[in-house]
């Protein structure tokens, strides 16, 4: 074995993240690590290459017992990691984030010409040939930053590759790269641990699967020898109830909302966009096509500059800022939690309770009591873990943390809900509980405009889809339409794009 | 109850050895008396003279909590004494002066809370500009002369006493309990909290973050304006070169103390205050030990530092009393940095 | 790549702008004279602006350098009254203490995850008390070696290229290469970015923490020794409130506070700004005391504005962020 | 004729009233006076020099911040044959480098203060309390040997405790108050001595604040004579204040004159007077000679 793992165990104040845990991986295996939100994946990983100090066991690399104290000196026993919240920074230059560290010096000056020779050599294969290596790494969209991030692993990586979540902001194209990638490794000798919530992704590239529940080791199969069910029923302790499509349930609701030319140069085309009562309008197109740019100005976030949104009786809604959109009665839940959605150091109570607080005012504080009794309602529901209100939400697992950021808006009720990507990160449980929910609220009455990389999700969820291109508006897709092949057509039109023709 | 005893141990805890350290240097130190109907001793001085820093240190406890800070204190202490004594030396009578000191006070705060929120100075920078230039304004309106008064109801503020209790006593204590019911019975300390922590998830949660800001640094200007009125009224006149000086190092440590990070958040306006006695008890102590006084400086830095080190959450779980401050989620996901 | 560089350019494009005005105003202004003042005056706020900038772009913030400052100047002028050392021998052994200082302060700031601010606060108090126990007086440097640091290049029209400003300069470049083309230099910057980033990238943040702070140890040490030769002596109350300044020069020069971004070279300008504010002051030689402050306080504001205003220009769209 | 006047800044009353006095006497004179206030800083001083140089102006008035350092810049102004007059405090560069100083003795301030007290204590003991400058500057230290000098020969006075006040009212008050503490309440305390007025005033203040009478049972001295003095020793709280005049710009104005009209080198000090002021010298009427200097 390349790796072993014994009897790893790790708490934290008030949790048992890791329990016993044993893992092994084999040169020239891509291994997944499967489990629920929180069922510390992301944790074995940062033990592993010595972000978190473990309570006890071993590790053990070509069979030597390893104890790395940081990712310096996981990196140099050959350990590569892209982990999952924070990866580089956006702050230097392509170049300067894949060579940091081990930047080509001549007379103790980085050469930078050199350096910039070996990023571009780095990302070759990766299909990034438009990006400039000598630009703040800031100026490219996330799917280019995770791109770089794991071109950055994998060079650093001599004997094992981890990546967790690496797909989660990734299109389907690029995820493909990322997979052409990691077989060339595996077929040169490598062991790759892959952490997804993708179960497709995982029967696709996987050799091996090892399930943690609650911090313990459930299970290590070969992927072939398992199915979806029973992989499912590993990662959660029993069978999943799977949300039935909305298509054909149609609902054709009164008219809410009516966007007329609403737009903002630059971010959005003007676009005309109706919205229905107790709708689901689905939100489809490749990443920095404009979606969240359309979740933006809708809520005020950047405002408009042209076009108005009105009322079925015509009034215009004024939409200058989140608050002018949430007193109108919207929500939104943005597409990066970590820094638009959660309050790091506010416990789980306060972040749910903050936009209603909020809208409140300062003058009218939530009772505590009532605020706990909300909290503990939308922990039971979307079964955020641990379930204490108390603990602050940074220090709960990214998907639950996405949850939190759901419940804040679920209080406020609103009429109108943006969820922008609001499955990212969370895992096949959760996924189908927040689709049910989507469905609940609907029947109840709300709309929501659902912001989706997953084709899978759109189409189970949406009354409609619109196809968002090069930051406008393309087309709708409604009923029978509803379909992959119609929407990835839609999303690509070979005539206008050749070079992103598939998705 | 218990939950806030707990978060004012380690203040609490570092007030006592402070205290006992002083009182090792001067034994006399916490003998009280009543002398012609007034209570005086050295700890009386000690929360007298300490009356200032935790004025500032009540005000700028919520402008740190919005990760901001507030150089001008100082400064606007100087302008606030300077506008009221000009009052009263010119016959205004004492509603006007302390009216003029406040309303000097709070321009100067939505001008440092408009200069950070509204057009996104860096707060060290925006504050800079007033501690800076604030001075100046001080002096403007003294004639860089010392403008005395003599008018026994402003004095009153600094030099007089009710029932035997210094008035600056009282002020304090009103002020800071006033703020921290304030901010605790309503939802103002949550959503100033949220801010400092987070601003733009904070604002896209309906957060009306440029209000909040602004109140904030109108808040410390009107904190720092009761604080120079205090200090104008104690010597009975503006001081406008030397009222203050400095005095925001004195407040940023004293919040310090009191354990608000530095990075916004989580905040405790009692514990600020407890900061500020510790400071001021020091400062006292060092007077009354009859050290010479170029070791004033050397010996409160020495004693800041230790008080620090034992404050460290790294060094908490060894010490009894102290690192009960809760860890912070920052290692995990708190927003890097609030992108302009 | 622009992006990052607009700072600087807004920055330069008003220093010019702003001696042209003066230039109009004072004739005498565009001299050698002038010019060589410029360095001489400012030579030891350059150095110690440089140190500034280091450990701004990592995200912290020094306030000890001005006592450090003072410190410096007190311990040679101490050592040279009381001692047979050689200057130079001074200068290493005073090197090594500062530097040492501020390799403490470091370490203090990264073992206790305590603020910057504060460490370097205490920081402050300390090495303005240790200057005290040293002397209260003020202490003339007598010796040879001095007089010849205080010569000069003549320029033509009159103006000196003193040694202390040639030395500013090459602190500034010296500054330029360390934060811009080294290893250490990047990581600076990713610290800066974010320093649980940086820990995942591999920069070792103690290590790292420890030798910004003993570099701005170092350079304050250095702006010391500057210091004293420009005045010939050392005092204990000398230059109270340099942190201050250096820090506005800092930010003139186009540094975000909050770490990340900036260049060294702009901390030149933002000190040449701050030199040049004052020159055009005495110049005028009108303002009363208090006039003085607050036309300083303006004038810094309207920089700022003025470089956001231009900032803003560059990316060419107006508030983007939402509140 | 322009002349540069680089101030040290204003900090206290005093200094404000000696700006003031010199712009009056230079407005007297047709001086165009170019003012620059140097925020009590050496370097801003140096620097606002260097600018006077290279403006070319007729001459330099200093008002030094501290007593070293001035070598180099006094000899570029030499160079430039800018005559440089020092105003109030002295500088320890050589005596040809500037054409004369105008001041008063610092230390023979603090031995006028020293030599009252001496003739005027109480009999016995006397337990002294000394309020010093900050802690540093020259006439801290300057008043403070002036004052030690003159009670030498004196056993029975006895300074028992000294601290610096800063120099301001509010440090003087706050630093007062612990020394009543730490003496006893006042009651072991027989004179208080203060590096400047304004820190007496506070001092009295603290006093009085403790049931104790200043003037009698405590014996004040102090230097500067500001106006407020007169007032506090009209009113008996202040004993005793050795003046120092603001007026140092007109002497100094006198010698440049007489220099440039006919080369006339005047003595390297002029030196002003320290002249001792106690509650029989009608200190109203002093009061108001002074209330409108811009004290
Ligand atoms: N620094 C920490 N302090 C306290 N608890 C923590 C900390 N980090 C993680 N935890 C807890 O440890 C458990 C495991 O978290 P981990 O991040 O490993 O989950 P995960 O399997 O990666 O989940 P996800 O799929 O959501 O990323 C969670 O309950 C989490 O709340
Ligand atoms: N400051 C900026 N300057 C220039 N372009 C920017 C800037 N910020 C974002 N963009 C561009 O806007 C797009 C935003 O990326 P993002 O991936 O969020 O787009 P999107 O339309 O919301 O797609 P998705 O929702 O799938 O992520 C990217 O294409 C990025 O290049
Ligand atoms: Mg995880
Ligand atoms: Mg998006």
């Amino acid at each position: 074995m390349l790796l072993t793992i014994r009897d790893l165990t790790k708490t934290f104040p008030g949790t048992v993240a890791l329990d016993g845990v044993r893992f092994d991986l084999a040169a020239g295996e891509v291994h997944a690590l499967l489990g629920e939100n929180g069922a510390g994946k992301s944790t074995l990983i940062k033990c592993l290459t010595g972000m978190h100090a473990r309570d006890g066991g071993q590790i053990a690399l070509d069979g030597q017992p390893i104890s790395p104290g940081s990712t310096q000196e996981a990196q140099a026993l050959g350990i590569g990691t892209v982990y999952q919240e924070v990866n580089l920074l956006p702050n230097l230059t392509v170049a300067e984030n894949l060579t940091f560290g081990r930047q080509p010096v001549r007379f103790g000056m980085v050469s930078r010409r050199r350096m910039h020779e070996e990023a571009r050599e780095m990302l070759a294969g990766y299909g990034l040939d438009h990006v400039d290596v000598a630009r703040e790494l800031g100026a490219y969209p996330v799917a280019v930053q995770q791109i770089v991030a794991i071109a950055r692993a994998v060079a650093l990586s001599g004997k094992v590759l981890i990546l967790d979540e690496p797909t989660a902001s990734l299109d389907a194209r690029e995820t493909e790269t990322l997979f052409e990638v990691v077989r060339g490794l595996r077929a040169r000798g490598l062991g790759i641990i892959f952490i997804s919530h993708f179960l497709d992704q995982v029967f696709d590239l996987t050799d091996r699967v090892t399930v943690l529940r609650n911090g313990r080791h459930i299970v290590t199969a070969g992927t072939a020898a398992l199915n979806r069910v029973e992989l499912i029923h590993h990662m959660l302790g029993h069978e999943l109830e799977m949300a039935e499509a909305r298509r054909g349930v149609q609902r054709d609701g009164p008219a809410m909302l009516r966007a007329e030319g609403l737009g903002r140069r630059g971010r959005i085309a003007p676009f005309d966009l109706t919205v229905r009562r107790g709708e689901v309008i689905g939100l489809a197109g490749l990443l920095g096509s404009g979606r969240t740019e359309t979740g933006d100005v809708l809520f005020g976030r950047t405002p408009a500059d042209r076009g108005a949104l009105r009322e079925p009786d015509g009034t215009a809604v004024e939409l200058r800022s989140p608050r002018a959109a949430i007193a109108a009665g919207f929500g939104y839940a943005p597409e990066d939690r970590k820094t638009d959605g959660i309050v790091a150091d506010l416990s789980v109570r306060e972040n749910i309770a903050l936009a209603l607080q909020a809208r409140r005012g300062w003058a009218r504080p939530l009772p505590r009591a009532e605020a706990r009794r909300l909290a503990e309602d939308y922990i039971r529901r979307l079964d955020i873990r641990p379930a204490d209100p108390e603990k602050a939400v940074g220090l709960l697992s990214g998907g639950n943390q996405q949850k939190v950021v759901l419940a804040r808006w679920l209080a406020m009720n609103p009429r109108f809900l943006i969820l922008d990507e609001p499955t990212r990160g969370i895992d096949v449980g959760a996924h189908a509980e927040i689709l049910r929910l989507v469905g609940d609220l609907t029947d109840a009455g709300m709309s929501i405009l659902l912001i989706s990389s997953e084709l899978d999700e759109l189409i189970a969820a949406s009354d409609r889809v619109i196809v968002v291109r090069d930051r406008r508006h393309v087309s709708e897709l409604v009923g029978e339409d509803i379909c992959t092949d119609r929407i990835v057509q839609a999303i690509a039109r070979p005539d206008a794009d050749p070079e992103g023709a598939r998705a | 109850m218990s939950q806030g005893l707990r978060r004012l141990a380690p203040q609490l805890v570092t007030l006592a050895a402070v205290v006992a350290l002083v009182s090792a240097f001067f034994p006399g130190f916490l003998a009280v008396e009543i002398a012609d109907g007034r209570l005086v001793g050295s700890a009386v001085d000690v929360l007298k003279r300490g009356a200032p820093v935790a004025l500032l240190a009540v005000g700028m406890t919520l402008v740190i909590a919005t990760r901001g800070i507030d150089l001008s204190v100082g400064a606007v202490m100087a302008i606030c004494g300077a506008a009221s004594a000009w009052a009263v030396s010119n016959g205004l009578g004492l509603g006007a002066a302390l009216a003029l000191g406040l309303g000097a006070g709070l321009l100067c705060g939505l001008w440092n809370g408009v200069l950070v929120a509204l057009f996104g100075i860096q707060p060290i920078v925006a504050t800079l500009i007033l501690m800076v230039a604030g001075r100046g304004v001080a002096q403007m309106i003294t004639e860089g002369r010392i403008l005395t008064f003599s008018h026994e109801g402003l004095a009153f503020f600094g030099a007089g006493d009710v029932v035997g209790v210094p008035t600056p006593i009282l002020i304090w204590i009103v002020t800071g309990v006033a703020v921290g019911l304030l901010v605790r019975r309503t939802a103002l300390g949550l959503l100033i909290e949220a801010i400092g922590i987070n601003r733009p998830a904070s604002a896209l949660a309906g957060v009306n973050a440029r209000v909040l800001l602004i109140a904030v640094y109108v808040a410390s200007g009107l904190c720092a304006a009761i604080a120079g009125i205090v200090v104008a009224a104690d010597i009975r006149g503006a001081d406008a070169n030397n009222a203050g000086l400095w005095l925001e190092l004195d407040a940023i440590l004293a919040v310090v103390i009191g354990g608000t990070s530095l990075l916004g958040g989580r905040f405790s306006v009692a514990a600020s205050i407890l900061g500020a006695l510790v400071i001021q008890t020091i400062d006292t102590g060092i007077l009354l030990a009859g050290f010479p006084s170029e070791f004033n400086l050397v010996i409160k830095a020495g004693l800041v530092v230790i008080i620090l080190v034992l404050q460290s959450p790294r060094l908490g779980p060894g010490l009894p009393g102290f690192g009960l401050r809760a860890p912070r989620a920052a290692g995990v996901a708190r927003t890097e940095k609030a992108t302009e | 790549m622009t992006s990052r560089l607009l700072p600087l350019y807004a920055t330069i494009a008003i220093f010019l702008a702003a001696y042209l005005v003066c230039y109009l105003q004072f004739p005498a202004m565009l001299s050698t004279r002038v010019l060589g003042n410029l360095l001489t005056d400012n030579a030891y706020l350059g150095i110690v602006a440089v140190g500034m900038t280091v450990v701004i772009l990592s995200g912290g913030i020094d306030l000890s350098v001005g006592s450090v400052i003072a410190f410096a100047g007190v311990f040679i002028a101490v050592l040279l009254r009381d001692t047979g050392l050689h200057p130079l021998a001074v200068f290493a052994l005073l090197l090594a203490t500062t530097t040492a200082f501020g390799a403490a302060m470091g370490g203090l700031i990264h073992g206790l995850a305590m603020p910057p601010f504060i460490v370097t606060l205490a920081g402050m108090f300390l090495a303005r008390g240790a200057a005290y126990m040293l002397t209260i007086d003020s202490v003339p440097i007598d010796h040879d070696f001095y007089d010849m640091l205080r010569s000069y290049q003549r320029l033509p029209g009159g103006g000196r290229l003193t040694v202390i400003g040639a030395t500013m300069l090459l602190s500034v470049l010296a500054g330029m290469i360390l934060a811009h083309r080294t290893r250490f230099g990047t990581a600076v910057l990713a610290l800066g970015g974010g320093a649980p980033t940086a820990r995942l990238m591999g920069v070792s943040i103690g290590r790292t923490t420890v030798l910004i702070y003993a570099f701005s140890g170092f350079m304050a040490g250095l702006s010391g020794i500057v210091f004293s030769i420009y005045t010939g002596s050392g005092y204990p109350l000398a230059t109270v409130g340099t942190e201050l300044t250096a820090i506005a020069a800092v930010v003139i020069g186009g540094t975000l506070l909050t770490g990340g971004s900036g260049y060294v070279f702009g901390t030149l300008i933002g000190v040449l700004t701050m030199g040049l504010i004052q020159t055009y002051i005495v110049f005028d030689g009108s303002l009363s005391s208090w006039w003085t402050k607050i036309v300083i306080g303006m004038l810094l504001l309207l920089f700022i504005l003025l470089q956001k205003g231009l900032l803003m220009l560059g990316h060419g769209r107006g508030a983007v962020s939402a509140t | 004729q322009t002349i540069g006047f680089s101030q040290i800044g204003s900090e206290s009353g005093w200094r404000a009233a000696e700006t003031t006095v010199t712009r009056q006497e230079a407005e007297a004179r047709g001086i165009d006076l170019r003012f620059s206030d140097a925020q009590q800083r050496q370097e801003n001083q140096i620097a606002a020099i260097r600018s006077f140089v290279a403006q070319g102006v007729d001459a330099i008035l200093l008002a030094p911040v501290v007593a070293t350092g001035w070598d180099s810049v006094l000899e570029e102004a030499k160079e430039a044959e800018i005559p440089v007059v020092l105003l109030d405090r002295q500088v320890d560069s050589s005596e040809d480098l500037y054409l004369t100083a105008v001041g008063s003795d610092l230390v023979h301030e603090g031995a006028v203060a020293g030599q009252w007290l001496v003739d005027n204590k109480p009999e016995g003991a006397c337990r002294v309390v000394e309020l010093q400058g900050t802690t540093g500057s020259s006439p801290a230290i300057d008043r403070a040997n002036g004052f030690r000098q003159a009670i030498e020969g004196t056993p029975d006075i006895e300074i028992v405790r000294s601290q610096t006040g800063d120099f301001t009212r509010s440090g003087g008050k706050e630093v007062m108050e612990s020394f009543l503490q730490a003496e006893g309440g006042g009651d072991n305390i027989c004179a208080l001595y203060a590096h400047n007025d304004d820190m007496a005033l506070g001092a009295i203040q603290a006093i009085k604040e403790a049931g104790i009478d200043p003037g009698d049972d405590i014996l004040i001295v102090s230097i500067d004579a500001v106006p407020d003095i007169f007032k506090a020793m009209a009113e008996g709280d202040a004993n005793a204040t050795v003046e120092l005049t603001p007026n140092m710009a007109g002497p100094a104005f006198d010698a440049l004159a007489a220099y440039m009209a006919d080369g006339t080198e005047p003595e390297k000090f002029i030196q002003t007077e320290s002249a001792l002021y106690t509650q029989d010298d009608d200190p109203m009427a002093q009061y108001e000679a002074r209330k409108d200097l811009g004290y």
